[in-house]
């Protein structure tokens, strides 16, 4: 680098990391902070955070039961078929959100084959808690299994072979040595799993309008409804956010 | 008594076999290149990889369709495969089959002092030794080790590999010892197995091995690095060049064509001038210090071929030698090997 | 893993795989295909998709130009404050979309400092091809950062050492060694980040509600106007996150 | 001329110098264990890790503060570092100043044939001389050489340190070569300097270093293990646990204590008993067999540490030596050294 180039390079960089920094920053100080705790304080925000809170919860759990034994055997299966199912795991992450929603609903909404059969045995599959962790579920889960797979994928398979070969069989060996090896990149996947559940806006606007979740709400407020509300809701957001990307590191 | 028979397996496009080994109570070292096969082999005893034909059997049991934690036999990686979130003493627990007295294993590999440390912190040395001990405390009935001296610096590696042999003899368990490296085979083991491109080349103690290599391709694996090529002029002598010399013939047909070796340590360099056969004369075109000794290239006068000749450097310096300097050596009846 | 392990294992992971992959499925399966390329030639359409594909065409651009010597630089330099603005940068990554629109709209919004200032000069930054930009870009361009940054650091610094001692300047090195090796993942990066952009909702409803990009044109469909226009647009978006995952492969 | 005057640095938590050497148009093997700051060494010299103070300069132009790219000095590294987006052909061209001829270069590593070869499907032997020919293309003031043979086999080791050395004598600057192996050292070098943990302990010529250690650490670092403490007792001799024995004093002070060594191929066998005061009375308390020689340990009568000694094969059969064998054993007085 000459000093020129480094130059270019970090007030070009500069303005991007800015352009990042400055708006949340803004976030935090157009308000004081007394208002913002009063507001949360309101039962309708405290409802909304409590749909957020219960629907990723579920859905992190959902993508952790149903993920975490795929991504294993996707990292120790190298075949042509298990690349295909990496394929399938990854589309959800490049979908759309909105997109998502529109083929969830084509599935589960109210004039869907599934939908139609759950509401015939009392359970309605969208406008529900059960809509949002569907939409939440679909979106988020891929996080747990793409993160998963990498952090199986680091465990030396020589560390397996050396356990099995001093006499512990496979299900000995995973449990002590390759899943705490990989602990620290399943939590990881969990905690991507469980911001992007609590986010989860352009599926949830397709498959359950209501109950609101926050992102839903935060809409809300700007198209008119309670302006304030949205603070409180987008700072609770942001702390997540934050307390995920801690974890990652 | 650790026996393969027509051992086959292919692993990432690498044809391993057919091998037929028997290893009884004692150390076999496998001495072959990078890339001959020598680590398919472990894994494939040790079940980690699987056979494509032939039978793994441990003392009479057959061990080819049993999973690795079934065999009995215990495979030592070459980086030691120490499990990095447990502690010395944990890895060695974790193999621990609790009939074992952990602690005599301990104290003999020298343990004591890093029982405690995070296995990350440990030296080469160190590390070779906790994966030992691991091993040993699961009471293997057959032990397997891949270089396990490969990464270590060479005053440890010569100290460690004395320990080994050591340790070895002390077990009464046949041990398959994977090197590519020629003293490491020599100091260790009972018998060597030279492997090439996945075949077994010759099988036996290592100074039958390193004194009378059956081909060509053992002789300079072993350092044998004088291999020319002559005739059977009668019944007990060779003709090399034109000129005849003693030779243990071992009644051979006379007429034949064959090679013979002749190691650069049993060349000697002789003063007078004889009327003996096996004496040549030459000039030294090379002359090279190799720390402990010298090494000669001789061009003699009868052949095309130079003749290498190692020399202690207490020869060396008596005799005076430089390069282009004339000089007659012998080659030792004795030491003569017909391939 | 016993056989009932990996049987579990197989049919855990196989619901999660029918659950992202038969909703999708479900999209090309409802409408046949003709209907579809002649909603497309429908004029509102057509602008809708355009929209969307100069958005996000200029915000993969503008995320190139100013992030990959970034990523470069962040790559190269490993100090704390490096790691600080690594965290900077994955922040949007982690941030709900619509949390994203909202601290946007606090900058560039009608009310904002800087939207206003813009507007006195007759450049407006919201509800514009502007304001789309604006909000795929905070989005999207991370993916350029955090993807060329891998990139660079898979490059062995040897290889830039011995490039040098070989007596090649610091430029020419990046030019002929780093840049070419790490030119897949900035490729990667890049159709990333206009796969996001592409799908970009919850900042553009907020930021640029007008003029309509793809995703908002779906959530109007389903919120009552013209559901058939919904259905092109959504096969588009998919078959553009399809391309994505075969250049990432 | 190469010149490092009190050159120091810290890279990772390590210290290397202050380090003073002077490289003539000559090879210098830097030797030391992995750790001991040789590669570092290198990198502060070719400028790729800053120096924290002291001096380089080549041929008399100071290069302390210049980057990489303009010091005139190439770092061959461990690995090649060789290019992989491009072929073997290509990486020689990227060096190339365009005043050299590349054509003799390739011809004379052997290059010819796996010039247009992904460098990624070559041979660590191949990738070694591509990783050479490339440094050579740049025509360099000094060349630098970080364990160039570190990760090849035995026999292709062998032969591409006797070829490396013809090629160092053919160019005419100044040559540093990294490495933890002391035969690579004394076969490559013109002299030899030993490294260990930052600190240059001795500089001097293979034989030289490799008779006369001036410190302990020396004296084990190139396989001198047979390391005694003494007295001296008159001016011709050493007492050595009770016995006198001859050695070369030098003048030193009677009644000094010191340290002696010998290396273990100086220390030879005698048959018949005889009345001069360096020979000792011993039992041979291990044999090992080492491929192309024997390591004795003997335990002597009169002194707790034992002696270890190297025989050829040759001497080892003719004296049909085993373990409890009873022996005499000869410290010659010229290889005798005193530390």
């Amino acid at each position: 680098l000459s000093p020129d180039w480094l130059t270019v390079t970090l007030v070009l960089g500069g303005v991007l990391v800015c352009y990042y920094l400055v708006p949340v920053a803004a976030l935090f100080l157009s308000v004081p902070l007394g208002d913002v705790i009063v507001q949360m304080s309101d039962p309708s925000v405290v409802q909304v955070v409590a749909t957020s809170l219960v629907g990723a919860t579920i859905s992190t759990v959902v993508a952790t039961v149903f993920g975490v034994p795929l991504s294993y055997w996707l990292s120790r299966e190298q075949s042509r078929r298990s690349s295909i199912i990496v394929g399938i795991v990854v589309l959800p992450l490049v979908l759309p959100p909105i997109v998502s929603g529109m083929v969830l609903h084509m599935v589960f909404g109210p004039s869907a084959p599934i939908g139609r059969l759950a509401a015939a045995v009392g359970v309605q599959t969208w406008r529900s808690l059960l809509g949002v962790v569907l939409a939440q579920t679909f979106v988020a889960s891929p996080f747990v299994v793409v993160t998963s797979l990498a952090a199986f994928s680091g465990v030396d398979p020589t560390l397996e072979a050396a356990s099995r070969s001093l006499g512990k069989g496979r299900l000995t060996t995973v449990y002590r040595i390759t899943l705490p090896l990989a602990m620290p990149g399943i939590v990881a996947g969990m905690a991507l799993a469980f911001a992007r559940a609590m986010g989860e806006f352009g599926a949830t606007m397709i498959m359950a309008y209501h109950p609101e979740t926050m992102p839903v709400r935060i809409w809300l407020a700007f198209s008119g409804r309670g302006v304030d509300t949205a603070f409180p809701i987008a700072i609770l957001l942001v702390l997540v956010s934050v307390a995920v990307l801690v974890v990652l590191n | 008594m650790l026996e393969l028979t027509t051992l086959r397996t292919s692993y990432d496009a690498f044809d391993l076999g057919p091998i037929d080994l028997t290893v009884e109570n004692e150390v076999l070292a496998v001495l072959g290149p990078s890339g001959s096969g020598k680590t398919t082999l472990l894994s494939t005893i040790a079940g980690i990889v699987d056979a494509d034909g032939g039978m793994v059997t441990l003392n009479g049991t057959e061990l080819t369709e049993r999973p690795p934690e079934d065999r009995d036999v215990v495979l030592v990686f070459q980086d030691g495969a120490l499990f990095p979130h447990m502690t010395a003493r944990e890895n060695i627990n974790y193999a621990a089959t609790g009939a074992t007295p952990i602690d005599a294993l301990i104290e003999t590999l020298e343990l004591t002092e890093v029982l405690d440390r995070n296995v990350e912190t440990l030296s080469g040395g160190e590390r070779q030794r906790v994966a030992l001990a691991r091993s040993l405390a699961t009471e293997p009935g057959a032990l397997l080790l891949d270089e396990p001296l490969a990464n270590l610096d060479a005053p440890i590696r010569h100290r460690l590999r004395h320990e080994l042999r050591d340790l070895f003899v002390s077990l009464t368990i046949p041990i398959v010892y994977v090197t590519h490296n020629q003293r490491d085979a020599a100091v260790v083991s009972d018998r060597i197995a030279v492997i090439h491109d996945g075949d077994v080349h010759q099988v036996d103690t290592p100074t039958e091995l390193f004194a009378h290599p059956e081909t060509p391709l053992v002789a300079s694996f072993t350092g044998n690095v004088n291999v020319f090529r002559a005739r059977i002029a009668d019944h007990d002598r060779l003709e090399w060049s034109g000129r005849r010399m003693c030779a243990p013939i071992d009644g051979r047909d006379v007429g034949q064509s064959v090679q013979f070796c002749i190691r650069p340590e049993h060349v000697s360099v002789v003063q007078s001038s004889t009327n003996n056969p096996n004496v040549f004369a030459g000039t030294v075109t090379k002359s090279v210090f190799q720390g402990s000794s010298y090494n000669l290239t001789v061009q003699l006068k009868h052949a095309t071929d130079p003749v290498r000749l190692t020399l202690s450097s207490r020869t060396y310096d008596r005799l005076e030698l430089a390069e282009q300097e004339q000089l007659r050596i012998k080659l030792n009846t004795n030491y003569i090997h017909i391939i």
